[in-house]
């Protein structure tokens, strides 16, 4: 077992008086697609959005390589490594693909008109862009200069991946990434996932979907209730059971219990 | 102590400054509390209404306002004397003017015959052939607003037709009127459109001195020398340019003079009830308006800019 | 079904015996301050409520209890009539998270009417009075089609219409006022509304103030108790959802900007009351004040949420500041200065009850 | 075969440049429950808006129960009995669970308090409102007076779908109803959906999710570029060929060919 | 992998040959009038342009070819100068989905402290003019640390401020005007940018006329061309999806704000230019019609969309109509009404062509 790129411990997040994340322990590995499943509200996305600075937890400890962090703001996160896809997307509509792509870190022009007047090098954003696109083999974008909006929901949902892929250097964290993809988008989406892997990063990847939660991933978290109560190998567990323990209708077994 | 009040237009306005501080000063010398209230715009009647209620409901014995909207307030000023109050009002008269207790004010139609006539008086035989520019307060025309502009032009000599209300003259001599809000920005604007439909223009009244200075700049810009400026208020900017040169002459009123004498006759009624005297002819007791000019003109009365900078205001 | 369906058919095995609990938390005790915002973020009318007695007790409390004099209690209810009422007509709008700038000049404009006629041209006030109120409707009405049919944002269509009905107002009236003892003698019914009924120890209440109160009640259980009121609502909140929903999203914004127009015009007749004359001037800064008691309500200019209970605590909220402070002597230019603080803290105080999970 | 009570012929739609039905054909039969996939932006929400009144087709025709309609608005729709889960919902956040589910078709008081007054019948509503929800056994609400806004995704989405269920007369249609759910949620939907076509009622279904499509659907309309290119039994198609006709890696065969 | 993980496995092996082409239409020619609204579409500043165009035309013609005279053009730019300014710092706040209504308050106070401090207290100018421009910073902070500190409603907050640098206006300039001559001897510098550059043919430029260009130009520079610009763009778009992307969102709110600050003392400066005088009346309608500039201009109150050239023409638009219907001989009074009228025209002309889908 190899030590634990992020980890968490004992983290609580409190909404008025919805306990969303309630004493909740995280681990993840060196190059590991780790699966996170639960029920509707069990509060997967908030025990994300508490490792990546979205959310600042009220308690509990938060290690990146072993180092104790507190992020508090996404920005943080993001500077440690950290990139996400959240299931709402968070992306810019007015904006443009490349735009988006750089949002937040955008480069500047070399020489004076960069250091000086600040002044973006576009050209260099969009070829950048268009490349990690087009490596990531995802999708056929006409126009990079398209604003994101006129994208379809599965086009969208490509450029967070794209960009969240490009730019991760320790962690990638995606949030329900083909909710709304197609047969065809999802299939793309979870290839991505393994050649990201292949580069040598950690992914973890939230879903509903169990089918391509067992494909991809080589442990999964079960959340119930606000904590972590098994982490399971999809090759010892079936399906049936996993869905069993996390909907409450079976015990965790010993030994994978959190 | 009795309670007095002083209700003005509003608050920026030097004029009205220069009034509370003539107020303040009085009220404290003969021993009175003064309360004071402004409107947030010139025409807030709902503010003055307000203040009236405030200062009723606080047993005043009388209070000095300048009317924002000056027949609106005639019924909330009744109420006022109706309790017992003495109300004086000051620059601008009610209409219909005997609805207060006494009005303190400048003849705003006189000031602007006394600015019309040394206009006229200045040009000579020119003043035939005169192009004037009218640089008027508001669309909507308020008192003081066709007041001065018709008086300006009976003095000048110009048919007025309706006398309370301008625009509906024909005579040839008019360019146009703009409004301008009695500011330096308004003045501005409105000489530069009153310039474009008659570049010959050589006779601008103003309002107030401030219109009358964006007047001045928007005409120095244009380079359009040698027209005849003239203005009402008497304000120490103003008098400083009648001094300089820059406006014509100006019909200075004495604010703080209005200001003090109804601090006065509020004071007096109160001891005994008295209250105070109008001229029964003008129906009002005329504060005076005194031309200011350093070029004066045979038959005008006038003042020099010496004199008009030691009895100015602001 | 397909050989191959078998996915999510194995993955579901496992639900046979799911637990069917509600989740559920220990919830230990919140500190008192958090109880307290918990308190008033379930029920967001109890904050300007509380923000008003508050200020009604300092008030007492500086003034030496002037400020409770019943006379001045009952001067503020009288001045905050009018606002009122206009702030009446901009919740509702505002609601669908549109806005009025034409409120006050609707008002002007509709007095107006009624008052040329019924003086000038010496129409039974039987006619004149409906004729007035329908002036203010109709000015809604324009501004309502204005803003369905030619999908314009209601900023600038009430920008627009505000500068058209101030230019009316001027024409209309030839910038003339309908002085009181003209009003008294041809039409006394449209002056009704200034009249006071004493109550006892200096206090008394004016009729258009009851009225005021009659036309927010009414509001208020159209917009609480009908299904126009939920209309209203479900249109501010998301506009789209509301038509997806079946609601008449084009007709209902057409009739929430008349009846704004409508309780304009009956503003209007308030007003004369009020003033006793009729005057074209003022009432430029109306639309804000009344703007400003809305959002001080806790109505949100996103739209979907607020109350006319609300506004008209807002609106009593900026009275009490205003005659408070005039009250205890403040000069009117600190007066000024104070008054935009005051907006100021009392919707950050809002703002943080609101958060409740702040 | 029985007569369709649902039917469009040569619908198209365009949305600026974008083509988003191209002379499509529809057809739902009584009593059946006919499944429509499609990649993302095929057209299928714009297929259904039309259908539904949402978004007024630029040409072709729409029969129900062989009557030509023509709707402007959803209302229209909704008056003939088309009841409708949208793809986003289209609940208002801050409206109740009750205020929701009738809105646009409230109660009033019996007596002079409804005819003249107006006066909504709340008690009755939210009695009805509370019936509905937990007739269809779908959620335990504790409060049907709370804001929807209060609501987990997978709550709400409850709501749409029991709106739909509960005051179709015609037909339901739902546009991926399951999407955001959970395991144990989206089987609870898929329950109802049986159980709206026991009570006599047809449901149009629209998925990604291929193992719930072919689960419970008697009919398979794919969609492809804006228009039907088959309708497929799932009894005699497997989901890899129907998922093959949907992306175009395979002709549809003689005979399913729309 | 778990042996029954099949179903999505078993859907998708029917994609191993699919077909990888981008969804293609026939498009049938659009109809002129389409083509021209999608043309428009894609060049949405086109649109104040065409509109200002057309204005010009007619008016041209209708004051027969007076409107066209060298000087008049000059006039409509310096006339136009001030509220552009203005704009041009609600452009950015509009942008970010606020709005400010202290704007002339801001530029009127920062105005008062240069010729206050130059002429009253002697202070050399190169100290009284950059604290001039302070204070408009100053002011813009103090707004943005209120809109992001006490997450208030920019509505609210300036609202609040609005109120209040209007008394601060008052208070320190002790409602006197500082003449023209005054400047003249103690800081001629501060009347600088009222000076005009004789370009022929009876044609001027004043210099604060090229200042705004200037400035516009920088600002369409940052808006852009940098990294801040696009954050702007970002926040007003969706806040929440800007601050996961990693954009430092109350940073940038308070950056916005301050510019605008400071963008409205540069106008104090050139207001001074253009009045002659340090005056601290009129500019109570500056906010409105600025706002009015911006939205003409076609950006949009909802945020996330606009551009400082569209508030140049939307400036433009407002300053051709009143100097041509002006010319033309109309009374100010039904000018008043045009222009509400000519509003309400040209947003909806700007509406029906970006109404793409229409
Ligand atoms: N901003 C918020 N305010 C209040 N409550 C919230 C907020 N965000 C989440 N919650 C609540 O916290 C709980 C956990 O939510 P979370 O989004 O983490 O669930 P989840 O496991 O991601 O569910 P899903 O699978 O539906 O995405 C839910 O009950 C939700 O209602
Ligand atoms: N309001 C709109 N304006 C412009 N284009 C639109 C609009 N709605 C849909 N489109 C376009 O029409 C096409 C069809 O969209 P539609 O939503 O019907 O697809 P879909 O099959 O439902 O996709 P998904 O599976 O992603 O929901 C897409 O290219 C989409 O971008
Ligand atoms: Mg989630
Ligand atoms: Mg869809």
């Amino acid at each position: 077992m190899s030590e634990p790129v992020l980890e968490a411990r004992g983290l609580t997040k409190r909404y008025g008086r919805v306990v969303a994340l309630d004493n909740a322990d995280f681990d993840l590995r060196e190059n590991e697609i780790l699966g996170v499943i639960g029920d509707n509200g069990a509060g997967k996305s908030t025990l994300i959005k508490a490792l990546c600075g979205a959310v600042v937890p009220d308690g509990g400890e938060i290690r990146l390589g072993g180092k104790t962090v507190s992020f508090r703001s996404p920005l943080e996160a993001r500077l440690a490594g950290i990139e996400t896809v959240y299931q709402d997307l968070a992306l810019s509509p007015a904006l443009s693909i490349a735009d988006n792509m750089f949002l937040g870190r955008e480069l500047r022009k070399p020489g004076i008109m960069g250091s000086v007047f600040r002044g973006l090098d576009r050209t260099k954003m969009q070829k950048i862009a268009r490349e990690k696109l087009s490596e990531l083999g995802l999708m056929t974008i006409q126009n990079i200069n398209q604003a994101v909006e006129t994208l379809s929901g599965g086009q969208r949902q490509g450029v967070a991946v794209a960009r969240a892929a490009a730019f991760g250097s320790r962690v990638v964290i995606m949030d329900e990434p083909t909710a709304a993809l197609g047969v065809k988008e999802s299939r793309r989406v979870l290839e991505l996932m393994l050649d990201v892997k292949r580069r040598g990063l950690p992914i973890v990847l939230i879903s509903h979907n169990m089918p391509h939660v067992f494909e991809v991933a080589d442990r999964i978290h079960i959340h119930r209730l606000g904590k972590r109560i098994a982490v399971i190998n999809p090759r010892d567990f079936s399906m049936s059971d996993a869905v069993a323990i996390m909907t409450g209708a079976m015990k965790p077994p010993a030994g994978v219990e959190a | 102590q009795d309670i007095v009040g002083l209700i003005t237009k509003t608050e920026g306005n030097p004029f009205f400054v220069k009034m509370r501080e003539g107020a303040e000063a009085k009220a404290k010398e003969l021993g009175l509390e003064l309360r004071t209230f402004a409107g947030d715009f010139d025409g807030d009647n709902e503010s003055q209404i307000a203040a009236i209620e405030s200062l009723i409901a606080a047993g005043a014995k009388g209070f000095a306002i300048v009317p924002s909207d000056s027949s609106a307030i005639v019924p909330t000023i009744q109420q006022a004397r109706d309790a017992g109050l003495l109300v004086i009002v000051l620059d601008t008269p009610l209409d219909p003017m005997d609805a207060a207790d006494a009005t303190f004010a400048t003849d705003n139609r006189q000031a602007g015959r006394l600015i019309g006539q040394w206009a006229a008086g200045t040009l000579g035989d020119k003043a035939a052939d005169a192009k004037i520019a009218f640089l008027d307060l508001a669309t909507n025309q308020p008192t003081v607003d066709y007041l001065r502009d018709q008086g300006f032009m009976e003095g000048f000599g110009i048919d007025v037709k309706d006398p309370n209300k301008y625009g509906d003259e024909d005579d040839a001599r008019i360019c146009g009127h703009e409004v301008t809000a009695g500011s330096e920005e308004g003045g501005v604007t409105a000489m530069e459109t009153l310039l474009q439909r008659c570049p010959d223009i050589n006779v601008v009244y103003a309002i107030n001195e401030p219109a009358a200075a964006g007047g001045y700049q928007a005409l120095q810009a244009a380079g359009v020398e040698n027209v005849l400026i003239v203005a009402v208020d008497g304000g120490c900017p103003g008098v400083q340019n009648v001094k300089d040169g820059i406006i014509g002459a100006t019909a200075q009123q004495y604010p703080l003079d209005m200001a003090s004498l109804a601090m006065e006759a509020i004071a007096k009624f109160a001891k005994d009830g008295t209250k105070p005297e109008v001229d029964p002819k003008l129906g009002f007791y005329d504060t005076g308006a005194r031309l200011v000019t350093d070029k004066p003109v045979a038959g005008v009365e006038s003042i020099d800019t010496a004199e008009g900078a030691k009895l100015c205001w602001g | 079904m397909s050989d191959d369906a078998t996915g999510s058919a194995t993955a579901e095995r496992g639900l046979g015996n799911a637990s069917h609990g509600v989740a559920s938390f220990d919830e230990d005790a919140p500190s008192p301050l958090r109880r307290i915002q918990q308190f008033f973020h379930q029920n967001p009318t109890a904050i300007p409520a509380i923000i008003l007695i508050v200020a009604v007790v300092i008030f007492a409390f500086v003034t030496g209890g002037k400020f409770f004099g019943a006379l001045n209690l009952s001067l503020i209810l009288a001045q905050v009539t009018l606002i009122a009422l206009l702030g009446t007509a901009q919740t509702l709008v505002i609601i669908t998270a549109g806005i009025d700038l034409s409120v006050g000049a609707i008002m002007v404009l509709s007095s107006i009417i009624m008052g040329k006629l019924a003086v000038d041209y010496q129409v039974p006030v039987v006619l004149a009075f409906p004729i007035g109120l329908l002036t203010g409707l109709l000015c809604g009405l324009a501004n309502g089609i204005l803003v369905t049919a030619l999908k314009l944002p209601p900023f600038i269509v009430t920008l627009g219409t505000w500068s058209i009905y101030g230019a009316l107002i001027t024409l209309v009236s030839n910038a003339a006022t309908i002085r009181s003892q003209a009003l008294d003698q041809f039409a006394p019914f449209l002056k009704s509304m200034g009249a006071r009924i004493p109550v006892g120890g200096g206090a008394f209440l004016m009729y258009g103030s009851i009225l005021m109160i009659a036309v927010a009640a009414l509001v208020w259980y159209m917009l609480s108790r009908t299904a126009f009121g939920r209309h209203v609502y479900a249109i501010g909140d998301d506009s789209n959802a509301a038509r997806l929903s079946g609601i008449q999203v084009n007709h209902t914004l057409v009739g929430v900007y008349a009846i704004a127009g409508l309780l304009c015009g009956i503003a209007g007749w308030v007003l004369i009351g009020r003033v006793g004359a009729v005057s074209p001037l003022g009432n430029q800064t109306a639309n804000l004040d009344a703007i400003t008691a809305v959002v001080i309500g806790g109505t949100s200019l996103f739209g979907g949420r607020g109350s006319i209970v609300g506004t008209l605590f807002g609106a009593l909220i900026v009275g009490v500041f205003d005659s408070g402070l005039s009250l205890t002597g403040v000069d009117p230019l600190w007066r000024q200065l104070t008054v935009g603080a005051l907006i100021i803290i009392a919707v950050a105080i809002d703002q943080w009850i609101r958060r409740v999970s702040a």
